[in-house]
């Protein structure tokens, strides 16, 4: 079934160094799996719990979560708030078994064209073994 | 007096100059000798003490730049002779062909793949190659390839019919005729933002640096640990085995130029970081003199780095010779007597010099050089940026070795007294 | 004396509760009412002719005769009760409340979170036997409150207290052991408690007032009290009761983890949820004016519905119970206290309680946070470390350069 | 009005034809909702495409603008500026990176056609909801206020006087000057010395653009970037108190000897002729080297780095004070000896490595060393010192000078709680950026000269000083507007419960609690819109304009389709 799978992964992009980062990927013509609908934020400070779950409840196989990488942040210190926010949201999902590994953060840096491009392959990997979000298959919710 | 502003140099502190007085509202010229600007920092991966991506940090401030309306970029442009005084300076600024179009261009890179002749590229400090057309790395901003007229057949004529990269090109961006310029720019002040070399590191056989071997210098390894390098970061010798043992050579050339360059400690720590970060079991040990790590955040980034376990030897008459496929450095513990250090890899830190273009520099802009070489300062002032022509500044290394920090606080300094010398309503 | 002493250096003064504690608790706070210790006095007391209790406040000493400082359920958190006073602002008199040890968490918390003044607020804990469940009490007619004397009497709940209270470790002060602290230290009183209730005292005729600041030693002080009983078995028997509690919690949800494991097992918990928001409305750290998830930017249009229920084929209405409890656990589970406000409040009886402290105790561990300890410790989603958590992020790039150092406002 | 998007594909030549079937994504988009036009063009960044895209706007009778074409990064303002030209608000614009993140990294072109006409339906139901927005202007204060009278506030202020630009100078001492002030001669090796200063003070009394006031301490700040308001009182006995409004604040407080040593180890104080670094410049400019006894020192030990281990940092200039002090002895008529008892030279200058040569040639000891201590021993000053190898050595002089490090002044951290900006490890104030914002506060509108943020040489300070000046003077230009962030957050006071949990994560203090209502506000000239406090508010009851939740979420909603 993974093979006519395609996951539908939402990427929250910090705008300074993620987003630049996948810009960089593109204009080095590198390889990316076609599965991520990036959505541009300022900083990845924007991102919340309510944002990461609304994407995964609502039927996201996976949810990705890019920023600078610590101490890089253009904001100075925005996305240590979002690692502890994500940390938090980890857990949660971790402590009840909710599928923790359909969410992921990841430092991408402007420089970082392949990292971006590893980083989102191996996520659309990662999600392709685990099938289709029971989020999204289960007839309850 | 005129208020516009000509800025001789586009790397962090020219690029600094040049947004503070657009933001004033003044029309900056920003006359750049490379095709792309940004200058030496856009070639770190990483800058000391915070570590931080370079490129993440510096190509915001590019894109303001290009973006800006106040802001004219004249790119592999130098300046030819500069007349006139305080408010009003004609400056003459000859632009060399890029047989790219930069309006056109819209940065593909479609012509890069059919052009038939490749070229060591300058800026990954010959680590790689480059086609006659092409930016110099990937990210380069603008990013508009330039055709190199030396290397290109058709520009060299050794075969005018090569039109490979004009028929990949879909923007008709390819200017086969286009032609050097020389032009006039009325400006009531400059700003000198030409910045520094490393020197030569083939001036000191000792170090057995060139000929293939795993000697590098500073810059070299910058562009070998940048994810956009020549590597993609990844952190290999020559044959691609990955070190285990690396020795960073300090002061190289400090006794023959006179003068500690003031930066070295701090970025060959963070090379020293750089490998312990990527290859935690490799053995990196530094050969330094005295230690010059001033100011109150450095102390504690080399204390850190000890702590990695990055081994510290205050050494002197050190040397490198290649011995049985790897490398040794030889050297004379201060404390304790000579010693040798086997290392598959050898990083040296040479003494930051004047460009070498700096003696025309000087005689076009009517500036005297220092005993060291770079463009003297004012004697008897106190700040460094002031010149013995009134309206003319010299900042960031173009003045003499300094940090990114002092670079832009130099910038910021010419842009302060620029202001409060021509006013706006003078303007 | 300094909240620096420990347990061993520590007295209590005694009270005497031939008539029952709650008689006695309810004297002591009409006396000091009467000796001005303060102005009035906040605390549950139950309306004539009914079974039911309320907050009030209360400035006329002969209104308190109808007082229970402990009453057999808790109908609304005390922690929210003094939100809704002290929120905007300290009280112009000066209050004394007496709180259930979670009450006075909740406080903790609220306080933190800008939602509870304290400010010549005389707090006043006591040792919690536990509460009835609220439907039990409600049904249960009059012998529910003889099975809340019962449980006061012999402290060993037979399936009568609300599971969170079976659960609570916490139900009496931190002293887990002998040099411990007898009230967390702190600059400004962090547990800002000034006299606890001892119910386990040797003696079921007597209950110690153990002051814990100096604002608490004047009190007793103006009522001619002087602490001179030592806490040793009081102190021994909360430790006992404690251990026997801690065990009990951990068993629970351990044995409460599997059952809950995994979205169709979580699923089948919630199935029963009637979106009635009943477990938000009552939780006391759930401070929202309203709710995230009850904003109209929650709302979809009709389209959307039916994109979704094109793709799975079938549709749940109304939208997102999921999204609503796990949501909320995201935004309060790192303050919640394990009252068991929201459990009480769920018409459709949804463990939501065992739930919640379940996540709780496993979340706040990990922020080195203890919800309701300390109103000095900063709230972990208001502070970072520079070098943490970087297990969190994949692939994993722990930098070694970044020194812990810890940034918060205050 | 109906809202009618327009929704143009740019071709970008080859660029995007080749990889994605733009026909095949247009009549996907085409018949969704609101969508006015959708069409191709071959490249919209050309001179015609921004004409077409002009025309189309007007033409199409357009209310909202879609743009499929390179990264937003490239040309976002270039669209931007188009919609200003036709006549449309620029926020009601949205673009749609389908080149680098679609046509270049997605070699399948169906897959990467299936992928670009999802990012362009995200893009129309984001759009939809894109309200217009305007730059506010904001008019401004340009006159500044410098905290400190030392050599970068008098820098800062002949820089930034001006007949439209007023200056007012703080001073806590009661005069002008500070340590440079103090210093018997500055860096000779520079050809410079103290009358420069000299000059510099008088021109500033000349200048009636600058108010000094000595003696005087700031005991209360509020406001921002454009409009400060200052509360000054002299600390003097009849306590005057007065208020002013500036639109920048310079903190140029400097930095203060180190006396915190232990002087059993140290003895200065408690030993006679064992002095510090500050009372031998006095006796330099005082014209006699004297020991106690009132005869000249035959020899002297200068003790570098006192300190350095305690504070954990190098404070830079003491190296070469001590050179100078060297220079000075040894250039008398009776030199004494001279003898450096130092642990790593720091002579970072191009310059400093030639001054200490010259000393080396007038026969200065140098005494690379660690753990060292003065001592009375019988009568004599011993230093007592290790070596390089750690062997214990000692050493009679007459005198001993030290070289203590340099530290912050006391009130730094009052100074930083009024002005709502950090202080770092070290008790230095904690710059914007420590790389590419080094004379910057973390709040716009706040700078820091010279010493203020760390150890510094007078060169560098004055340079920090003109610095400051040049950021104040780009951004205060009299008449002028400022311009502040549009895409800011914004608070609904309906909302709001007041926990002030933004507050604690804006990094700019943006963010203020008014008590009053009991909620939180958002300061517009301040905010950069990064939504740190959206992202934390746990009701959102802050948005970030064009990025708000129902935004967010459309584009979501088009992601999982």
């Amino acid at each position: 079934m993974t093979q006519n799978f395609k996951p539908n992964l939402v990427g929250y992009l910090c705008n300074w160094c993620s987003y630049a980062g996948a810009d960089l990927a593109g204009s080095t013509k590198l390889e990316v799996k076609p599965f991520l609908s990036v959505i541009r934020v300022m900083c990845s400070s924007r991102v919340n719990s309510n944002l990461v779950l609304s994407a995964l409840l609502w039927g996201a196989d996976g949810v990705l979560v890019a920023g600078c990488h610590p101490g890089d942040c253009h904001y100075e210190q925005g996305n240590y708030y979002a690692r502890r926010r994500f940390a938090l949201l980890k857990k949660i999902l971790e402590s009840l078994d909710l599928e923790p590994e359909r969410i992921q953060l990841s430092w991408i840096s402007a420089s970082e064209g392949k990292r971006y491009a590893e980083v989102v392959n191996e996520f659309s990997d990662k999600i392709m073994r685990l099938g289709p979000s029971p989020f999204e298959t289960n007839p309850k919710i | 007096m005129n208020p516009n502003i000509l800025v001789l140099g586009a790397g962090v502190s020219g690029i600094e100059a040049s947004l503070l007085l657009a933001g004033a509202g003044r029309t900056v010229h920003l006359v750049e000798k490379d095709m792309l600007i940004g200058g030496q920092t856009i070639k770190f991966e990483e800058v000391y003490p915070n570590l931080e991506c370079s490129t993440c940090m510096v190509a915001p401030k590019q894109q303001a730049v290009l973006q800006s309306a106040n802001i004219k970029v004249y790119l592999q442009s130098e300046l030819e002779k500069l007349e006139g005084a305080l408010g009003a300076f004609t400056a003459r600024i000859t632009k060399k062909a890029r047989y790219v179009s930069l309006a056109n261009c819209i940065g593909c890179g479609a012509c890069y793949e059919p052009c038939p002749v490749s070229l060591n590229n300058p800026f990954e400090e010959g680590l790689s190659t480059r086609k006659a057309v092409a930016v110099p790395c990937a990210g380069a901003l603008p990013n508009v390839p330039a055709i190199d007229p030396e290397q290109c057949l058709h520009l060299n004529g050794k075969d005018r019919n090569c039109q490979a990269c004009k028929e990949a090109c879909m923007f008709d961006a390819i200017l086969f005729d286009d032609k050097d310029e020389t032009f006039d720019l009325e400006v009531g002040a400059v700003v000198v933002a030409t910045g520094f070399e490393l020197q030569e590191a083939t001036k000191f056989p000792q170090y057995a640096y060139g000929g293939g071997k795993n000697v590098y210098s500073a810059l070299e390894f910058e562009r070998l640990f940048a994810s956009n390098g020549p590597t993609e970061g990844k952190l290999i010798l020559r044959d691609g085995r990955t070190p285990q043992s690396v020795g960073i050579i300090h002061c190289v050339g400090r006794k023959e130029q006179g003068y500690c360059s003031g930066v070295c400690c701090m970025y060959a720590a963070k090379f020293s970081r750089f490998i312990k970060h990527k290859i935690p079991e490799a053995k990196v040990c530094e050969f330094h003199t005295d230690l010059c790590i001033p100011g109150k955040t450095y102390q504690k980034f080399h204390d850190q780095t000890r702590s990695l376990g990055v081994e510290f030897v205050r050494a002197e008459s050190v040397g490198v010779a290649a011995k049985n496929g790897g490398l040794e450095v030889a050297y004379q513990n201060v404390d304790r007597g000579p010693g040798t250090f086997k290392a598959d890899m050898v990083i040296l830190a040479p003494a930051m010099v004047p460009r070498r273009d700096t003696p025309e520099l000087s005689e076009r802009l009517g500036l005297k050089q220092d005993s060291r070489g770079f463009l003297a300062s004012r004697r008897g002032g106190l700040s460094p940026i002031e010149t013995d022509i009134e309206g003319v500044f010299v900042v960031g290394c173009a003045q003499g070795p300094k940090d990114i920090p002092e670079s832009v606080a130099q910038a910021e300094a010419a842009v302060g007294k620029i202001l409060s010398l021509i006013p706006e309503e003078t303007g | 004396m300094t909240s620096r002493e420990t347990r061993k250096d520590k007295r209590a003064a005694v009270l005497p509760a031939r008539e029952g504690i709650q008689k006695a608790v309810t004297g002591f706070l009409k006396k000091a009412l009467e000796r001005g210790c303060f102005e009035a006095v906040m605390m549950p007391v139950r309306a004539p002719e009914t079974r039911s209790y309320a907050w009030l406040m209360v400035k006329n000493p002969e209104l308190l005769d109808e007082a229970a400082p402990l009453p057999p359920v808790m109908s609304v958190q005390g922690g929210r009760a003094l939100s809704s006073l002290t929120k905007h602002g300290a009280p112009p008199l000066s209050i004394g409340v007496v709180l259930r040890p979670c009450e006075a968490r909740a406080a903790v918390e609220l306080v933190k979170l800008k939602q509870i003044q304290l400010d010549d607020v005389h707090v006043i804990t006591i040792d919690c036997p536990g509460a009835l469940p609220l439907k039990d009490y409600v049904r249960g007619g009059e012998n529910a409150l003889d099975r809340f004397q019962a449980l006061l009497e012999h402290w060993d709940e037979d399936g009568a207290i609300r599971p969170a209270c079976e659960r609570c470790h916490r139900f009496s002060l931190d002293i887990s052991d002998e040099d411990r602290p007898l009230a967390p230290s702190s600059k400004n009183g962090a547990f800002p408690v000034e006299i606890h209730i001892g119910l386990l005292g040797e003696n079921k005729e007597e209950i110690l007032l153990i002051p814990l600041n100096p604002s608490g030693e004047e009190t007793l002080e103006k009522l001619g009290l002087t602490p001179d009983r030592p806490l040793d078995g009081w102190a021994a028997r909360v430790r006992a009761l404690r251990k026997k509690k801690e065990e009990k919690r951990r068993a629970g949800h351990e044995e409460f983890k599997k059952e809950i494991s995994g979205l169709d097992r979580f699923l089948a918990v919630f199935d029963a949820c009637i979106n009635c928001h009943n477990c938000q409305n009552v939780c006391p750290v759930c401070y929202c004016q309203q709710c995230h998830f009850d904003s109209p930017r929650q709302h979809l249009t009709a389209q959307r519905y039916l994109d979704r229920a094109r793709r799975r084929g079938a549709l749940r209405l109304p939208l997102d119970p999921l999204l609503f409890h796990l949501g909320r656990m995201s935004h309060m589970v790192l303050s919640c206290v394990s009252c068991g406000a929201c459990e009480d409040a769920c018409p459709v009886s949804i463990p939501v309680g065992k739930v919640f402290s379940l996540v709780a105790d496993e979340t706040q561990p990990h922020f080195q946070y203890t919800a309701g300890k300390s109103a000095d410790e900063p709230l972990p989603l208001q502070s970072f470390l520079k070098s943490e958590f970087c297990e969190v992020e994949t692939p994993s790039e722990c930098r070694e350069h970044q020194s812990p150092e810890v940034k918060s406002h205050a | 009005m109906s809202v009618r998007i327009g929704v143009y594909v740019c071709e970008c030549g080859p660029n995007i034809p080749d990889k994605i079937d733009i026909d095949k994504v247009l009549e996907d988009i085409a018949p969704l909702n609101n969508v006015a036009a959708a069409k191709r063009f071959r490249l919209l960044c050309s001179n015609d495409g921004k004409k077409y895209l002009a025309d189309e706007i007007r033409k199409e009778k357009l209310t909202h603008l879609v743009v499929a074409a390179c990264s937003p990064r490239e040309h976002e303002k270039t669209f931007m500026q188009v919609c200003v030209e036709a006549g449309l608000n620029p926020y009601l614009f949205q673009m749609v990176n389908i080149r680098e993140q679609c046509a270049w990294m997605i070699p399948d072109k169906a897959e990467a056609t299936r992928m670009a006409a999802k990012h362009i339906r995200a893009g129309i139901s984001r759009v939809a909801l894109h309200g217009p927005l305007s730059k506010k202007e904001l008019t401004v204060n340009p006159d500044v206020l410098i905290i400190g009278g030392g050599i970068s506030g008098i820098e800062a202020a002949l820089s930034l006087a001006s007949k439209t630009r007023k200056v007012a100078i703080i001073e806590r001492s009661d005069s002008l000057g500070g340590r440079t002030g103090k210093l018997s001669r500055l860096l000779l090796h520079q050809g410079t010395d103290v009358s420069v200063l000299r000059e510099k003070i008088e021109k500033i009394e000349k200048d009636e653009n600058i108010s000094v006031l000595t003696g005087c301490e700031v005991t209360d700040i509020r406001g921002f970037l454009g409009n400060f308001e200052v509360r000054i009182e002299s600390s003097g006995e009849e306590a005057v108190s007065r208020s002013i409004v500036v639109g920048a604040v310079v903190v140029a407080t400097g930095c203060e000897l180190w006396d915190g040593y232990d002087p059993a180890v140290y003895g200065a104080g408690n030993i006679d002729d064992v002095v510090t670094a500050a009372e031998f410049e006095d006796m330099i400019a005082a014209g006699k080297i004297l020991l106690k006894n009132g005869k000249p020192p035959r020899s002297v030990a200068l003790i570098h780095c006192v300190g350095r281990k305690e504070k954990g940092y190098c404070s830079k200039v003491c190296c070469l004070y001590a050179l100078k002090f060297a220079h000075h002895l040894r250039d008398s008529r009776a030199p004494a000896e001279v003898y450096e008892f130092y642990s790593d030279l720091c002579l970072p200058e191009k310059t400093d490595q030639e001054y200490f040569d010259g000393a080396v040639k007038k026969g200065v000891h140098f005494l690379r060393t660690e753990n060292v201590r003065v001592e009375k021993r019988n009568g004599h000053i011993v230093v007592e010192h290790g070596d390089g190898a750690g062997k214990k050595k000692t050493l009679e002089v007459d005198m001993a000078v030290l070289a203590p490090a340099l530290v912050p002044p006391p009130g730094s951290e009052k100074l930083a709680r009024m002005l709502n900006i950090p202080l770092d490890e070290t008790g230095f104030f904690k710059e914007a950026h420590a790389m590419l914002d080094p004379v910057a506060a973390p709040i716009e509108g706040v700078y820091i000269a010279g010493c203020a943020s760390g150890p510094k040489n007078i060169n560098e300070s004055v340079v920090q000083a003109q610095a400051a000046s040049g950021k104040i003077l780009s951004t205060l230009v009299p008449g002028k507007t400022l311009e502040p962030e549009v895409k800011i957050s914004v608070i609904n006071e309906d909302l709001c419960t007041g926990c002030q949990t933004c507050l604690s994560v804006c990094f700019y203090g943006a963010i203020s609690f008014q008590a009053h209502k009991g909620v939180s506000a958002v300061n517009e000239a301040i905010c950069r819109g990064c939504g740190s406090c959206v992202g934390s508010c746990p009701s959102g009851a802050i948005s970030s304009r064009h990025f708000t939740y129902r935004q967010l979420y459309e584009e979501i909603f088009e992601a999982l389709r």
